[in-house]
């Protein structure tokens, strides 16, 4: 279309527009003299046809697992299924306020029971608290319970936290937020966390180490049992980041490798929708030892005289809360009907697949883009993205990607492997699909041998062509600057 | 049912590729003992099963009819345009995830460029971050921002017990990972500003007030923020984003950051969650904000468009040096506040706030004409916005038990459930959904309970 | 509410630009004695209120659960896959309308085309039109088509008593426009195809078959197209799409014309509308069809693309001498059809097709054995599909009350409706969403009324 | 994007692929030998996800109102609320059948008797009947009850139905299939049906006549009240199309300038969404004397021994049923909400400003866009799109203006002014829509003068170009030819 760019609200706003009626006011007229008021509260002025065609246009130019491909490492943008959508605004569960009598919400109750036996089930530990809101939070939570469980044991000189250089942004960050100093540790040339230096590390500064499994390389741990031995041996604890539990569900238990608490990504393995960047939901499992310091309340299934029912409950020695309340009720609602769909074997059937597809493309497209820890892989690998004597860079060959109606897949990680190109399929993408990212991939390194500009001028095929983000990050435009009409 | 789309030719087509026999030949690197556990869990559903089965479960719950619900204490029933479903139920932005990749993600960075926009506006601050997980969290994120600011010199965060207890409760939570801690007047929530002012010191981060409060009355704020100003401190407002349809911002009366649970804006009560994380702050604080930002600028080819910007603040660029670990946030959720607001608009918002205000008065002054109640024990005179205390003649519980089950009632919120001595006391909570009739009803229930 | 936009000023110089004062002055045309009629019409309500006050009017409906529910006669309670509605709230699909400018409607004109691909295919027919109102109108289209082959010499539309009364009653209606007229056999719905071949004469234009027939039974329909085509005749066949995941098509049976309701393929019952006219023929009738038809063509670079064709039939082409006067059709009904069927996919609608048949023989077999009932009691021999007739030992009246009142169970069709002697005959539909313990409720709740 | 075509569902349908699961059978196999099988029905096969992208991809190559202006004259392509959606899927509506006991759906039945009621009081008849599924239904069924009175009456010599020339082609062929023959009455010069023709034709072989009012030109019939006079003077019958009911509902009632039926479309008037061509709905109202022919079954409000209820009734003289039950139900919940939302002052301002906006854009763009009748009109106004001298046409101009974003109005009807462009804007377009259409008008108008190319070879912008509509009037696929894989 001619005139390309999409006003924004306040552009679109028209002084004395209003897109809505609200019931008149039934009851008499308060005083408002002893407040203070405001004449304009800013915002824009729309009719409901502007804003619905302001979103449906906006819609249009924001590309979701339903638009195509989003191969996007770490992220296991799979199939959302859309019943999961209507379950979760059935009015009985939407409509549902977190603080009624628990006699009045047995139903969210016994959901959130359930999900937390299947959680635990499904990850091998002992309990599970549903609250963090994400995988993020899951760690800060996992930390801040470590760091609980020390205080309690009065050993209060453990304050490191021992992280693989592949490990994701989050678990430094968070190691820094529990209070924690992360130490790197680096990784073999096989990919693995390298054990020598888990070895030096480990002495009685250390809290535990925060380890992925499998890791952001896609590679399950080989030498994951000694690891955990060796944590365990000079008294520290093994957080595990789930957030590749899609290639481990129904695979292994990361509670029987050993592993002391763990996050789930309901919004990855269990496929509620990431709602272009939340919310999700990151519920911690954690071993027996653990359990009193889970964040609560908590479900539990009580039977006294009152009879048999739900209550909620704060662990004995819980680190409190991290959410307003029992954590992203909606998620939960989505994860357990994924879950209940599936049952053992459909999430067995899910991890095989999610790996079948990742080795899959690994395979075709390793001679193509070298893959620097080239073993059988899990859910996902990474290669390198860059092509070597075109000067077309892992950036360029994603935003290629787009021309093709393809979602790149993660790049610059994880830090280990440079021009990184991290790519995970998921399951639900068929064959023709895969085949079809393949032949994208190898006709873009033709292209790149060819016609170099042409890769790096890419995209040429979307709304936008390649954004300045250095004016950006320098002009800290973050708000409107438009005074709507007549402001 | 499982969504795995392969079918038997494709699996052996891909094995083969691949080079291996069986499935099970890629999980040779997964310790024996531990492989292919049986896993305890209720065999398969297929589609029309598990919504048979949930609607099972969600009749389990009581069904609330949110005309008849005067509970709030931060969740409330607000009326929700269609809109704002609509807006969501949308593939394109319910399925993407964040905006790495800014050329297909024009959709979802303009919407949330504009929803910081129009944060800004209604707080009457200088830039919004994208989102944050749910209002605690983002009152506790503010409080670390205070402490980044005060850059380990100050360790005390003087917090309100006016404040929402369970936004308290998670303040303290994300404080065990610091060497700080809350302090707070009078714990039984009588406290004053004046009361808390005098805490104040030079080894306070911060003053965290809630306006309207927890008990839904204003606060007399006039010259508070100059107060924590001179002390050295920042002054972090908690507030209901439908009152600013109405009263003076924060921004206004000199908030350095403002904080709000944003599900009031078009977001179902949902049991507490996935909610919205309001937050708002100074420019001179832009660097140190957590989450997302984004950012106006222009394309190869000159035109406008938006990005993330400031990643260098962020988790995966500046790892254990970030402004936080948050790494998924409450987007769809921003998207929902954005709709909420476009569609209200200056208009609808101010309405909103105003039936919030004489439909709770109304309510206030005909429970206050009963014999044995009383409004606002504590605090008589201080002026309120949609929620108001009531002294019961006997417990709040005693109370709920009766409005719910002869009149399909959900009642007001409990304060014993914070403080025993409070168990006499009901926090009621009035919008525009409870109809005059609705509230009527409501009088004349708790009449015939006192009776 | 109304969603009329115009600001106060916007209106002013809307009207200064037209060069009128006011806006009553636009209607200066119109006769003063009947000009701005006061309307007694209830006053605005808003969004919110209408909601809350369309709940209510719902909630005098006795709330229907499938699973209890065994009432079909054409309309059935069957699984509808969530992805169906996901489609239908698409905006730019919803509202939408035809086709009129092809290259902004690929999305649906590609659909329809798909649509009409899948119902050839699914029937064994060689064209489908796009859509129609529902099953009865399509079927009516039909017999004006067969009419129209016939070009005036023939009247006569032999049409078996087993097609479902309604059907019946719409092809009558449609017939007064013509000069012809229905001919059935048996009224009482006994009538058997011998019967009905023999009605065939050089002055029948068609025979109409319902096959699954009303009573849910197959009929034998060996050798009646031919017998049908030596008289110079069409055979029309209406059918259950359902049936055809798993039996024979009526293409493959000789049928001219197939046509159906396609309310079981993805739309709610919605008390009886909008449901989907499905209607297929043979090319060689194509230029007789009613209704929009999407074609495969090229675009000026060689793309593929599609638009409406043959519009020439069309009324607004046509006009006088239009095969038919529809315009507006049941496009979002076909794109739900669509959707349904390539979700559920050959094996789907197969697995679908076999739980019905085994189902509904499974509540035959335990209803027949209760003492004083009869199954299907005028042609026991019959093979069925769905539904069955059930000779109950009293009026159905009694019996359904009786489900309904004690066990929440719509109960069957009441026969005796259309036909008198039927009185204590009950047309049972079991479809996949009836469980086995809702069938063996209805069983014992039946068993109850007997004794 | 690259690879630019979609595939259907047939080529993107791989053999053995399923996208459903179903409960498990949880009775006994019955005998299937009795009855004939297939083996393969012909469907496609396809996971959920490439449903769902399939259908997500094909719905951007898709233009409705929500997309952006859509002036489709006669056509009313005003905002579809919302809330309608939500309403019309509330289980209680949307799960019941219609053949339940009428005990059981009182709701339905009280809200299709209120819906009976509105309809007739907005326009001025006696009774109404919702069965008609659209508006073409209900000119049918009008004509059947007209055909059916004079039965009644004993005259069967009233063969001839006049309908003038600028009617929408729905009339005469509904004439036709009602039994009737059509005679075309020439328009006047101010766009008026011709008077003096009506005065010619009425003889006592008409049976009545067939007007649009405001006509298809946008214009109110100056001598309505003459036509009617002299159609029922002759013993003719009145027949409204009330197509453009939405610029009279509150400004003027058809019954009372002297209808005898009419026809509403409740897909334009009363904004039940176009669904991409249907389903719409089109009750008929009568005066009194035709009240007996409705087409049945009615709902009636009865109170006797039982107590009061709603019932459904067949009208003594019904012509029998158009629909297998009660009409399309779903529209009409949509309507009486849309209704109940509006009362008398909103539908009166919805007309109005339907008006005010088609008279706005006469004014402004009939410099550039001759209007043959230029007087004032009410929602609607019909302009000629050829651009003199340039060899540009109606349909050039329409498919550039796709390139700016905005669907084209109707062309080339009504057929009385040649190159017609009709124009109708409804009341939910603010001005600074109006101006952007006008802006791209002006525009258009400039290009077809200094480059005519540019327009005749329009749309440039579109996922396809002009497309070849004689080729596939000649070649007739009408069905996908891919066989699936494997098939
Ligand atoms: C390996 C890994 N760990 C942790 C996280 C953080 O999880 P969340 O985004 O849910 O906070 C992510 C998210 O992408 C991740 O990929
Ligand atoms: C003037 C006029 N009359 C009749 C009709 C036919 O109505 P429907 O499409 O609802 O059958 C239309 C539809 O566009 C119309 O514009």
């Amino acid at each position: 279309m001619i005139g390309h760019k999409i006003p924004t609200v306040y552009e679109r706003s028209v002084f004395g527009r209003c897109g809505v009626a609200l019931p008149a006011r039934d009851v008499p007229e308060a005083s408002l003299s002893a407040v203070e008021l405001r004449t304009d509260c800013g915002l824009p002025e729309l009719s409901q046809l502007d804003v619905a065609r302001h979103y449906l246009l906006l819609s249009q130019r924001n590309f979701g697992v339903d638009s195509g491909f989003y191969p996007l490492g770490s992220c296991t943008m799979k199939f959302n299924p859309k019943i999961n959508e209507q379950i979760a605004r059935l009015p009985g569960f939407a409509e549902s306020h977190p603080l009624q009598d628990p006699e009045t919400v047995q139903g969210n109750l016994a959901l959130m029971f359930e999900l937390q036996q299947w959680l635990a089930e499904i990850g091998g530990f002992a309990s599970v608290s549903l609250q963090p809101a994400a995988g993020a939070q899951g760690e800060f939570t996992g930390l801040l319970m470590m760091r609980a469980y020390y205080r309690e044991c009065g050993d209060l000189k453990r304050t490191r936290i021992l992280i693989p250089d592949s490990a994701h942004g989050t678990n430094p960050a968070s190691t820094t937020m529990a209070g924690f100093t992360a130490v790197e540790l680096p990784s073999d040339a096989r990919g693995n966390v390298d054990l020598e230096a888990v070895r030096v590390a480990c002495d009685d500064t250390v809290a535990g180490i925060m380890i992925t499994n499998p890791n952001t390389l896609g590679l399950f741990e080989e030498h994951i049992g000694e690891v955990v031995r060796l944590v365990h041996a000079c008294g520290g604890l093994v957080y595990g980041d789930g957030a590749n539990m899609n290639a481990l569900a129904g695979i292994a238990r990361p509670g029987d490798l050993g592993f002391d608490v763990m996050h789930y990504n309901l919004h990855k393995t269990f496929s509620t929708p990431h709602g272009g960047g939340g919310p999700g939901s990151g519920p911690v499992g954690v071993s027996a030892r653990l359990k009193e310091f889970l964040p609560g309340p908590v479900v539990e299934y009580m039977r006294d005289t009152d009879g048999a029912r739900y209550v909620l409950a704060m662990p004995a020695k819980s680190i409190g809360q991290v959410s307003t309340f029992y954590g992203n009720f909606g998620m939960l609602v989505r994860a357990y009907a994924y879950i209940r769909q599936h049952g053992a074997d459909g999430l067995r059937e899910n991890s095989e697949h999610a790996v079948l597809n990742a080795n899959y493309l690994r395979v075709k497209l390793r001679d193509t883009f070298a893959v620097p820890f080239d073993r059988t892989n899990m859910h996902e690998f990474v290669c390198r993205g860059a092509i070597d004597g075109t000067g077309v860079r892992a950036l360029d060959v994603s935003k290629r990607l787009l021309d093709y109606g393809i979602h790149p897949p993660t790049n610059y990680f994880p830090l280990i492997v440079s021009e990184a190109l991290m790519i995970e399929p998921t399951e639900t993408e068929a064959k023709p699909t895969l085949d079809a990212f393949i032949e994208a991939m190898q006709a873009i390194a033709k292209e790149a041998a060819n016609d170099p500009a042409l890769v790096k001028g890419a995209p040429h095929e979307t709304p936008v062509k390649r954004l300045d983000e250095v004016k950006a990050a320098r002009e800290l435009i973050l708000c409107d600057r438009v005074k709507a009409a007549n402001d | 049912m499982s969504y795995v789309p392969h079918t038997e030719k494709e699996r052996g087509e891909m094995l083969a590729a691949i080079g291996v026999a069986r499935m099970e030949d890629l999980f040779a690197d997964i310790p024996t003992q531990v492989r292919f556990p049986a896993l305890k869990l209720p065999s398969a559903a297929s589609e029309l099963e598990i919504m048979c089965e949930m609607q099972v479960l969600a009749a389990r719950n009581f069904a609330v009819d949110p005309a008849l619900s005067f509970l709030g204490a931060g969740t409330y029933h607000h009326f929700r345009p269609a809109l704002v479903d609509y807006v969501l139920a949308r593939g394109e932005f319910s399925t993407s995830y964040t905006q790495y990749q800014a050329e297909v993600s024009q959709g979802m960075l303009q919407a949330l460029f504009e929803y910081q926009s129009m944060i800004c506006r209604l707080t009457d601050m200088e830039v919004g971050n994208a989102s944050h997980y749910d209002g605690a969290t983002a009152l506790a994120e503010a409080t670390l921002l205070a402490l980044n600011v005060a850059a380990g010199k100050r360790n005390k965060i003087v917090l309100s017990p006016a404040v929402h207890p369970q936004y308290r409760a998670v303040v303290r939570t994300y404080l065990r990972g610091t060497h700080a801690a809350t302090i707070a007047g009078d714990e039984d929530g009588a406290a004053d500003l004046e009361q808390l002012k005098r805490l104040l010191d030079q080894n306070t981060a911060a003053l965290v007030i809630q306006n309207p409060n927890f008990f839904g009355q204003c606060e007399p704020i006039e010259g508070l923020a100059d107060a924590v100003h001179r002390a050295g401190a920042l002054l972090i407002v908690l507030t209901d984003p439908i009152s600013l349809g109405l009263f003076r911002p924060p921004g206004a009366y000199g908030a350095d950051v403002v904080v709000a649970d944003g599900q009031c804006l078009g977001i179902p009560p949902s049991f507490g969650g996935p909610h919205l994380g309001i937050f708002a702050a100074r420019m001179a604080q832009v660097r140190r904000l957590s989450g997302h930002l984004v950012g106006e600028t222009v394309d190869a080819n000159g035109r406008r468009g938006y990005v993330l910007t400031l990643a260098t603040r962020e988790q995966h660029i500046r790892r254990a040096r970030a402004t936080s670990n948050i790494c998924t946030n409450s987007a769809l959720c921003a998207l929902a506040a954005a709709t909420y607001l476009s569609t209200m608009g200056k208009r609808g918002l101010k309405q909103v706030a105003e039936l919030c205000f004489h439909k709770s008065h109304y309510a206030a002054v005909k429970i206050g004409k009963l014999k044995g109640f009383e409004i606002n024990p504590q605090a008589p005179t201080k002026p309120f916005f949609k929620e108001f205390v009531v002294r019961l003649p006997a417990t709040v519980g005693e109370f709920n038990a009766h409005l719910r089950k002869q009149h399909g009632i959900i009642g007001g919120y409990d304060l014993g459930r914070d403080d025993p001595h409070l168990k006499d006391c009901m926090l009621v909570a009035v919008t525009e959904v409870n109809t005059r009739a609705s509230i009527d009803r409501l009088v004349a229930a708790l009449g015939e309970v006192a009776k």
